[in-house]
């Protein structure tokens, strides 16, 4: 079900344009024996930090770990789930607050496989991939984060 | 023998530096004490490493070409 | 944080589509405080049944009272998740195989709530919403679906 | 007195009836057997039996303009 040759992680300059998700919804599909689809969207927050609050968060990636590591996690989750399709989508550099940095997309026939197959992969990505974050402030500074809260 | 070392997030604000060519250390252990020298704020900040992508928990030995790469938190997504 | 004199569920004539989804996603946001969303699509599958084959769904509802019952279900979820916003789509008439006919999103600022509150959704939508799919095959007849299979 | 009944999904087929108004039937068990009398094939399909939008597990006296709904079981989304 799942395939090598394919990068199951993309990767996006700044934020993810909704015109590739709408892509991912209609080719990314799925063949007419799937019934459901569950996708995740992760979006910057304007979090407060001490006194500061967060405008941006400038992306980076140790990009060849992250695409085999992906291999990995795509091959647990489709061993584990019965799922037609998995794609994650991560943001490099520059992404505003309110902008798309993560899209985590999941198909399969019924509902629970999608669901948990999405939700798996969503902490898989956060815990797993190497991906740093820089937090920062609408003045000057920044903040390293650190995921930890679901 | 040489290897490379790369530095990822805030340990490559804190050291100014992003890929470093080393030469003649023998395994993971030596690497470490060697970086911690020249950048002493490594100390400070929590990290791990991988070789060649694979994270390791323990010393491993260092082949030519070997690529380290210590990372700090994950934070991505 | 909910509202009484908002529509939580809007019907469609026909399929979803993805030009909906998006102004979902653009609009239905969320400020600068939501950090997740989470979105399932329910879409027509060519179910086989018996020997023959299910090409798309006529839909219909009690639309009133799926109205009333969706007022109860968006404060029943407000009051258990910290969430920022829920919306249910539902197709009414015909949808043919692959076609979107749900959609639910929900948004929060961390991804557990929006994740929680979205599947809990799909399921009170699925079993308490008065919704009648009628299955069509491509050849002749039909069969009334019955929601079960998660 | 009059009241209104609601047939949807297979129920509305198999009566060949989406709304019907009926007068004088006295509540819910009342007006489940003159249904089915009226409609024999009720007694083939599960339903449910909602009074003014509300799901009822027991009797109920029905008003002036209740509007009594047959649900089979649903199948949305």
């Amino acid at each position: 079900m799942y395939t090598t040759d394919v990068q199951h992680i993309i990767f996006f300059q700044g934020a993810i344009p909704s015109s590739a998700i709408v892509e991912l919804l209609q080719s990314a599909s799925p063949g007419n024996r799937t019934g459901a689809n569950s996708i995740f969207l992760g979006r910057v927050r304007a979090d407060l930090i001490g006194k500061e609050t967060v405008s941006s968060i400038f992306y980076t990636a140790y990009e060849q770990m992250v695409l085999e590591k992906m291999q990995e996690i795509n091959k647990t989750i489709h061993e584990k789930y019965p799922i037609t399709y998995l794609k994650v989508y991560q943001s490099l550099g520059y992404v505003a607050v309110e902008e798309i940095c993560l899209t985590v997309f999941a198909a399969s026939a019924h509902r629970k496989a999608a669901i948990e197959a999405c939700n798996e992969t969503v902490e898989l990505v956060k815990s797993e991939l190497p991906i740093w974050g820089k937090e920062q402030f609408a003045g000057s500074g920044h903040h390293w984060k650190i995921n930890k809260e679901r | 023998m040489e290897i490379s070392v790369l530095f990822f997030g805030q340990l490559e604000e804190v050291t100014g530096t992003h890929r470093l060519v080393i030469s003649d250390v023998v395994d993971t252990d030596a690497l470490d004490s060697h970086l911690k020298q020249q950048y002493p704020l490594l100390e400070t900040i929590t990290y791990i490493t991988a070789v060649n992508r694979q994270i390791i928990r323990n010393k491993v030995l260092l082949t030519e070409n070997a690529e380290v790469a210590l990372l700090p938190p994950f934070s991505g997504g």
